[in-house]
This record gives C-alpha cells, structure tokens and sequence, in this order.
C-alpha cells in the first residue's frame, strides 16, 4: 500500500495529556502520553463482514439499542502497557493497561 | 476342456434319498480327441460359515451328473447351517475336469471350474400340487453360456430338472427351443439336451439368442413358460492385423514444435479379434510397436504410442466387435533447431498371441526434420514511451519470426549498452521463452531531458543451439510531465472509485496516471470494475513475465492472496477472473470485490 | 444402536482371540494367508499352504470371530474393523465379483431425528423468507442447511470436491462418506432421492455429490477395472458386498427384493457406496435411474461379468424399486407439509 | 449483571437468508442460516478504554475522516465457517469466513 494509503490504515496514535483530564479521577500535575489505536480495516475485512455490511444497510438485519454488530475487524490495541506517576499528595499511583503498545485490526 | 456356464443352481431338500440326480454338468471339448472326467472337490462351501467336507453330493466321473449320495437329513442341515437364519441358505460345490481318468482327489486350482450353488430348502420335497409348473421347469431363469470359436461341436446343456419331474411323474414336461432358421445349434428333444452342431467363428457371429420353452400338462390344464437361451461365443486370437485401407505409410513433420511428447503422426492397424483392456497389465502386452532402427538417434528421438479402441464390424448383418488399434509416433525428447533431416522411420507391429502368419506387420512414417531460422523480420523496431511511465509499464514485445509457434525452443532476448546513457528501459523473457516484453525500470531517467531518443542493440540467442539474431530497438520519448499527489498508493488496485484511480498514478502507468475500468456490474461477472496501471495487460486472465515481479503491479492477474466478496479464480489459482462489482486489492494481503454502493459505517462510537 | 449389542463386535472378538493362546495362533496363520492372498491370488498359493489356511480359516470362523460384524455408519475403527473381518473371510472370498456377505451389522432405522427433520420444515415454510418449494431437491436442501451438523458436512465435502481441476478424488470421497456417515439419513433421504418433475430439479439431484470430481473421470473405464481398484479397498469391498446383499434383486418377489422389507437397508447400502472407487450416481438430469462411472467396451471375453457389474447398479429391479418408494414416500411428505400455514 | 443484561452481552445471532441475499453477487435458490454476533461489550472494558472514551466526549480526540478509534472491545466473531452452495447453474461454489460459530469480546 503506497505512503497515502498507509496513513489510514490501523495505527498507533498518541497525544499529550493531564493525568487530572484521563477522567479516572486522579489528581496530579503530571502528564502522560497517551496512546491509542485509530485508523482503517479495511483490508482485514472477511466475507462475514461484506455480508453483515450488506444485511444491515438492506434493514434486513435490525439491531437492538444495545446491538452493535460490527462489520468490519476493529482496531485496537494488541499490547497494553501501564502507567504509574505521583499525585498531588506524592503518593505513587499506578494504572493498569491504559496505554495502547501496539495496535492491530482484530475480530 | 472348458465349461459352457460358470455357474449353476439348483434346489436340495431334506430327506431327498441317496442316488437322487440332481444336475447334469456339460463340459466341451479343446480338441476332438480329448476325454471328459468330471471330479467334485472335496470341501463345500458355505457363506459365512467357510469350508465344510463334502459328504452328501457326488458326480458321474463319464457323465457329469451330480446326485446326491447320502440323503441330507435334518441332523446334517443343523451341522451345516448351524445358527444361519437365511430362509433358504446356500453351499457352493466346485466342480473341475481333466481329460484322463485317475483316482486322485485332489481339487487343483490350476484346472478350471464351475461352481454348483445348491439351495438348501429346510423341510422335504413338496407335493407336485404345490409346485407352480414354472418351477417344475427351469431350475434358473438366467440361460446363458458361452462356446469357445474353433472349437469341436458337442452337448452344452441339459433342459430337464430330474428330482422335482422324477417327484411328478403324471405331469407332462416337454421342452422345446424356439429360434431362427440355421442357426448352429440341434435339440434332442428325448433327452432335452441342447447341442452346438458345428464349429462357431466368433469373427461371423458372436451372441444367439434362443428361447426355450417349457410345456406342463396336468390332465386338462397346460401352462407353458418362456426362457430366453444366450449363447455368448468366446474369442480366440485367430486373426492376424491388418491395415484398413492398405495405407501403412504417413508423413512425420517436425518444424516449429520441437518439444518432447510431441504427436507427430499416426497410423491405424485393425484386427478382427477383441482386446480386452482387463486384466491391464496382459493387455499391455498382447500388442506391442518396436522402432525398428538401429540409429541411436532415432532410437533416442522418437518413440512409438499405441492405444486401442473397440470398434463394430458387421459380418453379414450381425454385429461383431474388433479392435482398432493406433499407432503414433511421439517425440521422445526436444530437437535442437538445428537438426535437419529425413528418413523413413519402421514401427513393426506384433499381435503376440495370434498363432498364425503374417502375425506382424510394418508401419512407416516419412519423418522429414525442418530447420528453424532464428531470426528477426524487422531491421529495426521503433517504439514511443511516455516521460510519465511508471517502472514496470510495459512498453512492446520483441519477438524473433514464427516465435508464437514455437515449442520446445527457449530464446533469450537481451538488450546491449544503449547509443546514450540513458538506461530506463530492460526486457523480460514471456512465457516459454517465446518472446521478450519491454518495460521501464528506471522510470526517473525518463523525465531527463537529456534523453530524447535511446537507440539498444538487441540480441536474441537460441540457448541450445546458442544460433543468434540481431535488430536495433528505438526507444522515443514523449510527453510533457505531470505530477502525481503523494497521498497516492504505490498500485493502482488499491482505488476503489474512477476519482480515487485516475488521480493517481502506481507502478505500472504508461501514462502517470492508472486507468479505470467500469465493469457491467450485473453479479459475479469477468468485466468487474478495477483501477489498472493498464487496461490493455491488467487485468487480462495472465499474470505475465513483468506483472510476476511484484503483486502491486497487477494484483487482479497475480494475486494469491487472500479474496474477499463474490469472485472466482483465476485458472491457475491466481488473481481474480471474475468479481462482484469493484475489485481492489492491499497488494500481499488481501483483495476485496464489492459492491460499490456499500457506504461504510464512518464511526462506531459516535453513533 | 443397541441392536448392535447382540452380535459380536470383529473388533472385541480380536480381543478375544488375542488373549487365547489356541486362537491366536491360527489367527497368526490367517493373517499370513491374508497378507499373500493381497500379493497373489488364492489359487495360485501351494494347494498345502491353501488347505493350511482354509483349515485355520475354518477354526477361526467357528471362534469368537463368528458372525462378528463391523459398526455402520460412525468412523469409530471401520478400517480396523473391516480389515479383521476380511482377514477371516480371506480365503474363501477370492476376487469373486458376488461377495453377498456383509460385513456390517444390520439397518437400524432412527427414530428420534424424524421429528427434528419436521420440526425444521415447519420452520423453513413457515418462515418470512420465500422459498421456492416447487424444487423438491431445493427444499431438501434448505431444511439441511438449517441443520448444523448437515450444512457444515455438506459443505465440507463441496468444498474439497469442487476445489478447482484436477480435483483430490480421494479426500472428495473420504468427506464424501462422512457426510453419508454422520448426518442423520431423514436429512440424507429427501436429499439424494428427491422426486423431480423437470430438468432444474433434475440437474440439483446429478449434481448432489459434486460428480465432476466424485463420479466421472476423463475417460471411461473398463467395470472391470473398476471393481478390481474397489476389491482392492477394503471400505470399498465391504460397502459393496453390504449393496450385494441388502439389493440383491429377486424377478419372484413384489418389492424385487430377495431380502424381505430391505427397502431401507438397501438405500443405505446403496449411499454407502457413494465416496468409493464404485461411486454410483444418475445417469443424467432427467433420469432417476443410477449407474456407475464404467463401460463394458473392450472386455473382450469378459462382457458378461463386465455387464453384471454395471447392471447391478444400472438395471437392478430391488434397487430401482427401493429409490421409487423412497421418491414417493418424499412426494407425500412433500404435500402434507404444504399445508402448513405461512406465518 | 442483572436478569436482562445476560441477553444484551455479545453473542451469537441468526437469520435466515437467501444466498442471493447475501449481497455477493451470487445468483443461488439456496438459503442460509446467517450467524453473526452481536450484542454489549462493556464488561470487557480496560482503563484505556474509560480514557479514550472520556478523550472522545470531551473533543480532546477529533478522529480523521477514515479514523475509527474503538472505545471498548469489539463483539466479533472468533471463529468463521466457510459455506458451499450450487448456484442457478448448478455449479459449486464456496465463501470462505462467512459464517459467524463463536463470539466474543474481542480486542
């Protein structure tokens, strides 16, 4: 896939943010790269997928307000890593799996 | 000696007394001077349950007949068939036949046999009123026998079933045999028996079809009842081959295909006698074809092919089979192009187990070999290329004259240091060494504007016989340059709509830009929709010398990835040869065929 | 099956023998019969070696071999089952073309299944979905497809068997008889014999067992030869000797059949040749007569044990009977059904 | 989980379909039974997720045009089933991965 299309496929992104606005309700100075997975799956789609795709654009397939089925493999992370940084009190804190590592078109 | 049946049946019951006939066995002579001793083996058989020792049936050493010795009581039939709950269950008897007379009883499995299968009814001999007149007649309804051809005349079936007519002696039986005029065959209506009155040829005729038939009267009441009689005469190899129209000569020509297991030419050899092709191994062998050349050359060069085919002849109406058998003769390993000559090559042909003379005969094949010129029709070739092609854009084909009739000649084509040091251009070698495909590889020395016209010596070599042949290939560029947008794929197969593709070029353009192909879009059909760096190679159904050399040329020729959506494959399993609305292709991963109206849900959790 | 529970198990009667010294030892012998009798024929043994092995065979069958039978129907050791039982039956069965005696146990007709067949034919009409019922062989195939077990092993064997040219014939086959085997005979039946009325139908019910790779080959060959690479197999030889005897025909008795109310038995002995050497399938698409893939051409004197092998499927009064009956008993399941009502 | 959620989790559906339904371009009177999943992953949920979800409200993540990032794990199949069919003219064909046979939360 040439350069342009590369950039939209399934990638890790990341982004400055406050440990105080990870909305985890954690007071602290500190800040945080925080990286997430975003991007196309296109070209990981299956036979299923153009299926329900179809299925669901005819109405013949009618999901429920909690139903979401996904027709297409989702991008997410493959590898997690976690995060520790002291508080406003200096008392060390640590967050499991809140960084992406690494991310991958999956399901 | 032989038996004219393979088989036969018959009815035992209980308490049947010793000495009762049961069945006449006929046997037919090989030769006239042979005698006739029929001997029982002694063990029976019965299914399921193995072999037994034989203490109830015996035969006639002279006659052929099998009674029963011993009566079978019910005692006997419990140790028989103990536990077998068949309603009427069955024990097999071998009988066998040698031409002196001698006291051994050893049942040899060299001698032929036919095998007696007796039913054994488990309750006595029926009253003759309960018997439907049907069964006092015929023991089995499936008549048929075969007589071997050449042989000596003689008795091969008995009509009358002796216990059940000896059990209703005031019911008159009376057989008779119903066929058509002069057919080979004489009843004796006294003893029933049935005679082949002369020596059959199986070449005139081979199936007789009589009915025999069966009349009971019982007082005032007659029934009568009709059984077909087939006679099936057996083959012997008794005819010598033969050519169908006296031609046993043909022309062999070798020219442009020069590749091994070529079919050169081919001559018929019939014969009026079958070939059975069971067991294969002895088939193989009953006809053979031998080069008769004591030239090693030839020897190595050529081999002879046969195959047979069943074939009708038709004798005075009826219908014979016979066998035609075909001769060809094959290229046994490629010729150099240089190889010229001619000779009458021999195939002797041997029908192996006819006896008689002229058992072999002789086909000959005029071989003349051609020499094949390697050499270019055009002193030059000129062609035009666009300063916008892409690396990989196939710009024309070179090839040497009659290349596309080649077979088993592989030529290399190669392009010399060009008249400048413009190096954009090299050539590919096609399928089967025909021809050379030209193509960009360097596609930055396009856009130089030093280089205006590249003048290449070509060579094209014959690799066995290393022969050459020369031109001078003209490449003129041409066009003004254009830019493409660097958010465009490396392929052209990765666009899915006609804006996306022609808005990008991708490795493969002849122009800078990829072309879009607008597919008819009815179902799964070979005219889909695609984005191609050329429409004229990609896609075409051959993913050819230059598209080989990387999928993201022409994945919809070359692929072997993964395929997504209605599509079918391509002949030899790659690329996609017929695909549902668009199709376009992550080179190496997967390729997609879609309909282009499926509008992908942008988001998942804004929704 | 419990019905199988009464008659011996070749299997466990190995067991049996195995662990006797006397037995034991002329199974050894049996076995080496055996193994001689697949390199050359029985006939051409030394006659002492054979009346050594008729002997040994005699023992045997009257052992805790006798009337031992294989498992029909489920993969559990067929091959091994199959291979004890012709290891006892070697010596008298030698390349005769009426085997008549077979190795499997007898038909047990399934009940429970009939009412989850209905149950989803019930389904199938009365569903939103419009399903041409005018197709029989259609409609038999949609109530498989609704089935789990029915749709993945049919897919299974399309698959490999439509998987492009030359296809694999063997793994064709092998899916081919687990299809046979494992789904449930009240899918099998409306299936394989549906009654059809015209060509579409006719061409769905040829195509049924994938024939391009199952049943037809390039050229023609000899029955002969056919039987002889099916001898050669000892799933091949039993299924056939299980046909000979569940369709031996009979020109007396109403139904054709020698065997009596073996109607049943013989369509499964029948299916139990599909996915062998002697794969059987109609003759065309407007035909619902069967026959093999062979010719009786160049059989020189053998035409008539040639014509007996392709009649007894070809020309086969008891098996002709037993598709008819089937094909009606579908026809009028077929209407009573559509009268269910459309929801 | 309370009594009703045991049925809005991710899990397998069906429908049957007609195989021309299907929107592959095959002609077929065959039907199918369509297995797909469906259904709530947000028991399967990591801290990434509450961040990433919380980064979406509050705009402090406008994903691109073709960006999809996915704020809980994705109900998909984790095991396909190829399906084989004749069509209208009676030849074989076979879709590989079109059938969901297991769900789960995935990613």
């Amino acid at each position: 896939a040439g350069r342009g299309s590369r950039g939209r496929n399934c990638r890790l992104h990341s982004l400055m943010v406050k440990v105080r606005d990870l909305g985890l309700g954690f007071e602290s100075d500190e800040i945080v790269k925080f990286k997430y997975c975003s991007g196309s799956c296109q070209h990981a789609r299956t036979n299923y997928d153009l299926t329900l795709s179809s299925l669901l654009q005819k109405h013949a397939i009618v999901p429920g307000p909690h139903d979401r089925p996904s027709s297409h493999p989702c991008c997410r992370p493959t590898k997690y890593e976690d995060f520790s940084f002291m508080d406003v009190r200096h008392a060390w804190k640590t967050v499991s799996q809140i960084l992406a590592a690494e991310c991958g078109c999956v399901g | 000696l032989y038996f004219p049946r393979r088989e036969y049946h018959e009815n035992v019951y209980l308490e049947q007394p010793g000495g009762t006939s049961l069945l006449q066995i006929h046997a037919l002579k090989d030769s006239e001077d042979e005698e006739v001793y029929f001997w029982l083996c002694p063990q029976l058989h019965i299914p399921r349950a193995g072999a037994k020792d034989n203490l109830w049936f015996q035969i006639s050493e002279k006659t052929g007949l099998l009674f029963l010795n011993k009566s079978l009581d019910r005692e006997d039939f419990d140790t028989l068939f103990a536990g077998n709950w068949m309603s009427m269950p069955k024990l097999i008897l071998q009988v066998y036949l040698t031409s002196r007379p001698f006291q051994g009883r050893e049942c040899r499995e060299s001698y032929t046999k036919a095998l007696v299968k007796l039913s054994v009814v488990n309750a006595t001999m029926p009253a003759c009123g309960s018997l439907m007149p049907s069964q006092l007649c015929f023991a089995d309804t499936d008549l048929s026998f075969h007589i071997k051809e050449n042989k000596p005349p003689g008795t091969f079936h008995q009509l009358q079933r002796f216990a059940l007519q000896q059990q209703c002696q005031n019911a008159s039986i009376s057989y008779t045999i119903i066929a058509d005029e002069g057919l080979p065959f004489h009843y004796n209506e006294d003893i029933t028996s049935i005679r082949v009155a002369q020596t059959l040829d199986r070449e005139e005729r081979e199936k007789y079809e009589l009915i025999a038939k069966c009349t009971v009267r019982e007082g005032s009441k007659e029934t009568s009842t009709e059984v077909p009689l087939l006679v099936n005469v057996f083959d012997e190899d008794d005819m010598p081959p033969f050519l169908p129209n006296g031609t046993s000569t043909t022309d062999a020509v070798v020219e442009f295909s020069r590749k091994e297991g070529t079919v050169l030419a081919a001559l018929m050899v019939y014969d009026a006698d079958t070939t059975p092709i069971f067991p294969i191994e002895s088939s193989r062998k009953k006809y053979t074809g031998i080069i008769n050349s004591s030239d090693p050359w030839i020897k190595e060069t050529f081999r002879a092919e046969h195959i047979f085919h069943e074939i009708s002849f038709r004798p005075n109406g009826s219908q014979v089979r016979g066998t035609r058998h075909e001769y060809k003769l094959v290229l046994n390993k490629n010729i150099s192009v240089t190889e010229s000559r001619s000779f009458q090559l021999d195939v002797i042909v041997n029908d192996t187990e006819y006896q008689g003379p002229n058992k072999s005969l002789t086909l000959h094949f005029n071989v003349s070999v051609l020499p094949i010129s390697i050499q270019f029709s055009n002193v030059t070739y000129h062609f035009t290329v666009n300063r916008n092609a892409a690396n990989f854009s196939q710009i024309g084909k070179l090839c040497i004259d009659n290349c596309m009739r080649f077979y088993g000649v592989n030529v290399t084509y190669s392009l010399q240091t060009p008249n400048v040091s413009c190096y954009a251009v090299t050539i590919a070698q096609g399928q089967e060494g025909k021809f050379g495909i030209l193509y960009v590889n360097n596609s930055a020395v396009l856009q130089r504007h030093d280089c205006k016209e590249i003048q290449y010596p070509v060579i094209a070599r014959e690799e066995r016989s290393k022969k050459e042949a020369y031109t001078l290939l003209t490449i003129v560029l041409d066009g003004s340059l254009i830019h493409n947008d660097d958010d465009c794929p490396d392929s052209c197969a990765v666009s899915k709509t006609r804006s996306e593709c022609e808005e990008c070029g991708g490795v493969g353009v002849l122009m800078g830009k990829c072309q879009w192909r607008q597919g008819s879009g009815k179902g799964i059909t070979t005219n889909y929709s695609t984005c191609s760096p050329s429409i004229k190679t990609c896609p075409d159904g051959t993913c050819d010398a230059v598209e080989i050399k990387d999928e993201k040329i022409c994945p919809q020729d070359c692929t072997r990835a993964n395929i997504v959506g209605g599509h079918q494959k391509g002949v030899l399993g790659t690329g996609i040869r017929a695909g549902h609305g668009v199709c376009h292709c992550f080179p190496d991963i997967s390729c997609y065929c879609e309909k282009d109206d499926i509008r992908e849900p942008l988001c998942d959790d804004m929704c | 099956v419990l019905a199988f529970e009464h008659s011996n198990n070749c299997i466990t009667a190995e067991n049996n023998c195995v662990a006797d010294s006397a037995c034991n030892a002329s199974y050894q012998i049996l076995q080496n019969c055996s193994q001689s009798f697949a390199k050359s024929s029985f006939f051409l043994l030394h006659h002492e070696a054979r009346d050594r092995c008729l002997e040994a065979e005699k023992f045997i069958q009257t052992s805790y071999f006798k009337d031992c039978k294989c498992h029909r129907r489920t993969r559990k050791q067929e091959e091994q089952c199959l291979r004890i039982y012709w290891t006892v039956h070697s010596a008298s069965t030698q390349a005769d073309f009426h085997l008549e005696v077979s190795p499997y146990e007898d038909v047990v007709d399934e009940e429970p299944s009939k009412t989850r067949y209905k149950h989803l034919e019930t389904q199938l009409s009365g569903s939103r979905v419009f399903v041409d019922t005018t197709n029989p062989c259609l409609q038999a195939v949609n109530v498989c497809q609704l089935n789990h077990k029915c749709m993945r092993l049919r897919s299974n064997y399309a698959q490999i068997c439509s998987a492009g040219q030359p296809c694999d014939q063997r793994k064709c086959h092998r899916n081919l008889r687990h299809f046979f085997e494992r789904v449930s005979m009240d899918f099998i039946r409306p299936l394989l014999f549906c009654p059809c009325q015209d060509e579409i139908c006719g061409e769905r019910r040829w195509n049924t067992i994938v024939p391009e790779c199952s049943f037809q080959s390039t050229s023609k060959p000899n029955c002969l030869v056919l039987l002889d690479s099916c001898l050669k197999d000892n799933i091949c030889k039993s299924r056939l000797a299980d046909f000979q005897k569940q369709c031996k025909p009979s020109s007396t008795s109403s139904d054709g059949c020698s065997l009596k109310h073996s109607h049943a038995a013989c369509l499964e002995a029948y299916m139990g040749m599909i996915g062998t050497a002697m794969t059987p399938n109609y003759i065309s698409n407007s035909s619902d007569e069967v026959t093999l893939w062979c010719s009786c051409t160049k059989s020189g004197n053998q035409k008539e044990d040639c014509d007996q092998i392709l009649e007894s499927f070809a020309n086969n009064r008891c098996l002709r009977s037993a598709i008819q009956s089937q094909m009606r008993l579908n026809q009028v399941t077929r209407v009573l059904n559509e009268k269910v009502p459309r929801v």
